[in-house]
């Protein structure tokens, strides 16, 4: 529940909380918004996370689809041609497969293919990433596919204030933009600034300020990130922490910036390494940052193999503060 | 049969579209257009017919066969020319080429090369009409190969779940690209596929253009009246190849001949000339207008410019919205 | 405290900022300026360690008892807590 | 008359061969009629003629050949004799398609496993002298530059990374003489700037190559960036007496105040006050590379530290200017501390922007400092010495400090040199406001 703290001045809320937050804001300073999606209505969103807004905005508004990714993120799209501002919920990003035709063949084309004529102002969300148990199915990272494709903007928001504000931004945007919600974060609360506002939806931040290392991550990893780096720092060693926040396009004067200050690279991605987006960064890096460097880079991505359901197995398969902890003791040469 | 003047349009649009594509594949083949191209000489009917029956603010989502429909729609002839010439002064400013004819002054929106893409686009269309109380219906075009695919299943299921003004408008021309209608499909009757989805479904002579207009204003007419999505199988025949480099393997040659006494245009202008609606030299006049409208879009085309290769990264972001 | 206590230290502290410095040669009462290579980073460092070491505070005007071993000795016993 | 030429029917389709013509010298034929069925990849396909044309004369025959698209195949003459040609001709203008692509410079001619054995032995291939065909480089070549180059013998190639690299580029320092910290034996950044600190021997190396004096290593380094600089850059030199009478008595007071640990010392006051005047002046803070000046935003000030036992590194103070005086004495012990123990990062050895040098705590009255590449300019101080000096028209005895510039005559003049030591003065004189 939110709390309201009116000494600090700062509001206690879940991310879950911060992103229907986010909805319903939209929603009430925009007629031309609208949710749609696969439960979202009735049923109160597969994670919860649009609870209660039906009974506030009508079923109209608050749109229960039939289970046809493709057919309904298409009609999110027409629907923005046609001067509409939806927001389309996919319920993991594993079944935003079934509509990758019309995000990527459509959404992401259609401005370049018809010169310029036709934008699209749609915003996809979906659950990303592992660590409930689902299996390989509901739990693969693969924003960095997303972030391959010209046209799209993809975006991460990790923190509570990000939950709550880059929707409002990605609704302004007159593209299209894809929105991953680490799933395993949805529960997670935090202390958001009353006075918040909106955030771009550009740029990196750096989390925590250091010098010795660069830990380059985004989502659900931001955590075992800024964990790993408080580890660190009892034995001496001071991690920075980036946060990308945007995959697509990346920041990368933030990237660089940093490692040019660390001189050391670690990145930390959920998703698979090989031709992924920790690839991306490790690449950007030697194309611009090359001779700043003064040890080899390391990644710290998902293992490559689908994800599986026996926790152990699951836990030992994605990042962890320990596997972050010892790359950056690797980069450090300690 | 309709009046004088209706006819007359309807003939000339027809005519229109068979010599501006007869030169198309000229210019093809002088290696002036390249990429693919899908030409649509023998079902010239469908889309004059079916655009007769629309109003300007309804919108059309095409397929990449697509050259008469924006033509019908009344997208100059001489942008679409110098789209396919690459030249920037084309519809979609050389970005889209002969698949991708875009354009926002007369809500055409593509030109989709996806088979199947532009369906649930519509149904998009469809449902922001709905929730912006405009009267607007969407016509969208797709070959009975889309009827496969399960983007066709899943914008008939949600139009007709949510009630849209869509008019599904399915060019059944016998061949997905090579493979015939019986060798992929198990239920040849489209209008069976649209029965299920409880949406009223007629079988049409796509042969025939007052046969289609008919059938397309009475559609247009139910959904405009809140009669919800409409489906429509337009039977006809490509009487040119798949696409240019296209040797025909899959069909006999004899088949073709068949289908071209059925030839919409020389069919029409027969039965108009039998009842006294057109004369001779009426013809031939029209045949002479339509023809310096075709040299004019090539004398455009080929006077046209490419885009600068520092403008390549324009239009993959928003940051003019060209309307 | 004893003299002989407090030049233990004094050496022990100058032996961390200057390990090249071998204890037997240095003279006690002749200026370490003259004898050493020490600049004012390295005396500065050396007051402040002896003082860390002694528990003996040592104020600016007092630097110049520290010319030599045997004043900063003499310095550090007298000022030496009981 | 005009030319028909074997139609492009397919992007893919460059040729095809001519199976039959349907037509032959003498036949009028129709716009859209069958003309000739040609063989291609994907199988025979008919070719129409786009205009009511008489058949003048067939140029090829049908066979197996394979044909070239726009090849010649018939000469048509139009049916109404002179009318306007047909449009499947060759264009007046060779077919020109979407421009061509240009061959990448051959900037140098080297194969790919040459570039790699050069890597391997760590010589730089742009030095390496061509004798191979063409000008290409061999192999032969790269093994001489390894001799001529005369690399410690059997230590193969130096491992070392990309910052270290570029700091010994920059500074003239020789990597194979420098000893690695890293269990790995990689080479970073701080194995080049504590390299002379520990005399050889004195600590169990953990990794690089074994027996290399650091201390000679560090001889060497300096050797190199300083030759370089009187090489390249042209100095020249200002020098300025300055009365520390304000600054000094300040500092007096201040230090009174404070406990030993707090005390400030003078050489902040002169670093702050160099800082801060270097923010002013911004044609003397930067790097010179490449022929071009690059001005720094920030100043990051080296300090010049002298090692026991011989050698001088001069780490960075980042962003001096924004730092307070205790700060900065807070950071000059620190750096001193850790340069004196080998323990200084990468970075404090990469970011200089340009150095102070405060020579006369020895004993030296004034300093004619070298610029250390690729920075372009450098302050030192000088002892301070009570002196006599003029003070608004009396005769006064005064701590007086020579401040020196040795600036890039390449970047800047010796008027904007005086003007940055005259701002450095006017900063001495307050300061409480430092």
């Amino acid at each position: 529940m939110t709390v309201i703290d009116s000494r600090d001045a700062t509001v206690t809320l879940t991310y879950r909380e911060a992103v229907r937050e986010a909805i319903r804001d939209a929603m009430l300073q925009d007629d031309r918004v609208f949710l749609m999606g696969e439960d979202v209505g009735r049923y109160g969103g597969c994670y919860a996370v649009s609870k209660g807004l039906i009974d506030e905005f009508g079923e109209e508004r608050i749109r229960d689809t039939p289970l046809s990714e493709s057919g309904f993120v298409g009609a999110g799209i027409g629907a923005a041609l046609g001067g509409m501002r939806p927001i389309v919920e996919v319920m993991t990003v594993n079944f935003s497969l079934l509509a990758l035709d019309q995000i990527v063949n459509t959404a992401a084309l259609l401005l370049h293919m018809s010169g310029g004529q036709f934008n699209v102002p749609i915003v996809i969300r979906m659950a990303t990433g592992a660590g409930r148990q689902l299996a390989a199915q509901h739990s693969h990272s693969l924003e960095g596919w997303y972030a391959h494709v010209p046209g799209l903007k993809v975006v991460a928001p990790a923190t509570i204030e990000d939950a709550r504000w880059m929707l409002s931004t990605a609704l302004a945007d007159p593209d299209p933009v894809i929105m991953f919600e680490h799933a395993a974060m949805y529960g997670m609360s935090g202390e958001m600034a009353v006075d918040a506002g909106p955030v771009d939806i550009n740029t990196a931040r750096v989390r925590r300020i250091g010098e010795d290392v660069t830990i380059v991550t985004h989502g659900g990893s931001l955590w075992k990130s800024l964990e790993a780096a408080d580890a660190l720092a009892g034995r001496g060693i001071s991690a920075e922490v980036l946060d990308l926040r945007s995959l697509r396009p990346l920041d990368t004067d933030a990237i660089i910036g940093s490692v040019a200050k660390t001189h050391r690279l670690v990145v930390v991605d959920e998703g698979w390494k090989t031709a992924g987006l920790s690839a991306e960064i490790v690449a950007l890096v030697t194309e611009h940052a090359m001779w700043e460097l003064d040890a080899p880079v390391r990644r710290v991505c998902g293992i490559e193999v689908p994800i599986p359901y026996a926790k152990h197995l699951e836990e030992a398969s994605i990042p962890q503060v320990e596997g972050i902890v010892a790359a950056v003791h690797d980069v450090v040469g300690s | 049969m309709t009046d004088r003047d209706q006819s007359h349009a309807l003939l000339r649009q027809m005519l229109m579209i068979r010599r501006f594509e007869e030169k198309c594949a000229e210019l093809y083949q002088a290696e002036k257009i390249r990429g693919f191209l899908h030409l649509y000489i023998g079902e010239e009917a469908v889309a004059a017919g079916v655009i007769s029956a629309l109003q300007p603010d309804d919108a059309v989502v095409a397929t990449y066969r697509e050259h008469g429909h924006a033509l019908a729609l009344g997208v100059d002839a001489g942008r679409i020319m110098a789209e396919m010439y690459g030249n920037v002064e084309g519809v979609s400013m050389g970005r889209g080429g002969s698949m991708h004819l875009f354009d926002a002054g007369k809500n055409l929106y593509g030109g989709n090369a996806i088979v199947g893409g532009g369906l649930p686009l519509a149904v998009g269309f469809g449902l922001a009409d709905r929730m912006q109380d405009r009267n607007n219906v969407t016509a969208v075009f797709f070959g009975e190969g889309a009827v496969a695919e399960g983007e066709f299943h899943e914008a008939m299921n949600l139009a007709a779940l949510w009630h849209l003004p869509v008019l599904f408008c399915c060019e059944n021309n016998l061949y997905a690209m090579g493979t015939a209608l019986d060798r992929a499909q198990t239920q040849t009757r489209l209008t069976l596929r649209a029965a299920s989805y409880e949406m009223p479904a007629w079988e049409v002579d796509g042969m025939d253009v007052e046969v289609v207009a008919e059938a397309a204003g009475n559609a247009v007419q139910s959904i405009r009246g809140g009669g919800g999505p409409h489906f429509l199988e337009l039977r006809t025949y490509r009487f040119r190849a798949h696409s240019m480099f296209d040797p025909e393997l899959y069909r006999d040659k004899s088949e073709v001949e068949e289908w071209k006494h059925s030839d919409p245009i020389a069919a029409y202008r027969a039965r108009l000339e039998e009842a006294d609606l057109l004369a001779p030299e009426e013809w031939d006049q029209m045949e002479a207008e339509v023809m310096v409208e075709v040299r004019a879009a090539v004398d455009f085309a080929e006077a046209g410019t490419l885009e600068p290769i520092e403008d390549l990264k324009r239009f993959v972001h928003t940051e003019e919205v060209v309307r | 405290m004893t003299t002989d206590e407090a030049k233990a230290t004094i050496f022990e502290v100058l032996d961390g900022i200057a390990p090249e410095v071998d204890a037997a040669t240095v003279e006690h009462d002749v200026e370490l300026d003259e004898q050493l290579d020490l600049d004012s980073m390295d005396f500065l460092n050396w007051l402040i360690g002896i003082s860390k070491a002694t528990g003996v505070d040592i104020p600016q005007r007092d630097a110049s008892e520290f010319l030599t071993i045997d004043g900063a000795a003499a310095y550090v016993v007298s000022h030496a807590a009981a | 008359m005009s030319e028909f030429v074997l139609p492009s029917l397919g992007a893919d389709m460059d040729d095809g061969a001519l199976v039959s013509w349907l037509v032959g010298p003498g036949d009028a034929v129709e716009r859209g009629q069958i003309v000739a069925e040609v063989e291609t990849d994907k199988g025979i396909i008919e070719v129409e003629c786009w205009d009511d044309v008489v058949v003048e004369e067939l140029l090829v025959e049908a066979g197996d050949t394979r044909l070239a698209v726009g090849t010649p195949i018939a000469r048509f003459r139009s049916a109404d004799e002179s009318g306007s040609a047909a449009q499947t001709t060759v264009p007046d203008e060779t077919p020109q398609r979407q421009g061509t692509v240009e061959k990448p410079a051959a900037a140098q001619r080297i194969t790919p496993p040459v570039r790699h054995l050069a890597h391997e032995l760590g010589v730089d291939v742009g030095r390496v002298g061509a004798t191979g065909p063409g000008g290409s480089v061999t192999r032969l070549d790269v093994k001489r530059e390894v001799t001529a180059t005369s690399a410690p013998p059997g230590n193969g190639r130096v491992k070392a990374s990309p910052l270290a690299r570029r700091i010994a580029a920059d500074g003239g320092l020789d990597l194979a003489l420098a000893a690695a910290s890293r269990t790995d034996g990689l080479l970073v950044a701080a194995d080049l700037a504590g390299l002379a600190n520990a005399a050889p021997g004195t600590k169990p190396r953990r990794g690089g190559q074994p027996g290399v004096d650091k201390s000679q290593a560090m001889r060497s380094a300096i050797a190199r960036s300083m030759e370089r600089s009187k090489r390249e850059i042209p100095h020249y030199y200002l020098d300025m007496r300055m009365d520390l009478h304000r600054s000094l008595s300040w500092l007096e007071e201040f230090n009174d105040e404070r406990s030993i640990a707090d005390r400030i010392l003078p050489a902040a006051l002169l670093l702050k006050a160099s800082a801060l005047a270097l923010t002013e002046f911004g044609d003397l803070n930067g790097h010179w590379v490449d022929g071009v000046f690059h001005h720094s935003e920030i100043v990051n000030l080296g300090v010049a530290v002298s090692l026991r036992g011989g050698g001088l590194v001069a780490p960075a103070i980042r962003d001096a200017a924004s730092l307070t005086l205790s700060e900065m004495m807070e950071a000059l012990t620190d750096l001193v501390a850790r340069a004196r123990a080998g323990r200084l990062r990468g970075s404090e050895m990469a970011e200089q922007t340009v150095t102070v040098t405060n020579l006369g705590d020895r004993g030296v009255d004034r300093t004619f400092p070298v610029i250390v590449p690729p920075q372009v300019a450098i302050i030192g101080f000088g002892r301070v010495v009570d002196s006599p000096f003029v003070v608004d028209g009396e005769l006064e005895v005064r701590p007086i400090v020579h401040t020196t510039l040795a600036a890039d005559h390449r970047v800047t003049d010796g008027h904007t040199g005086g003007l940055l030591l005259l701002a450095i003065d006017r900063l001495l004189q307050e300061p409480q406001q430092l």
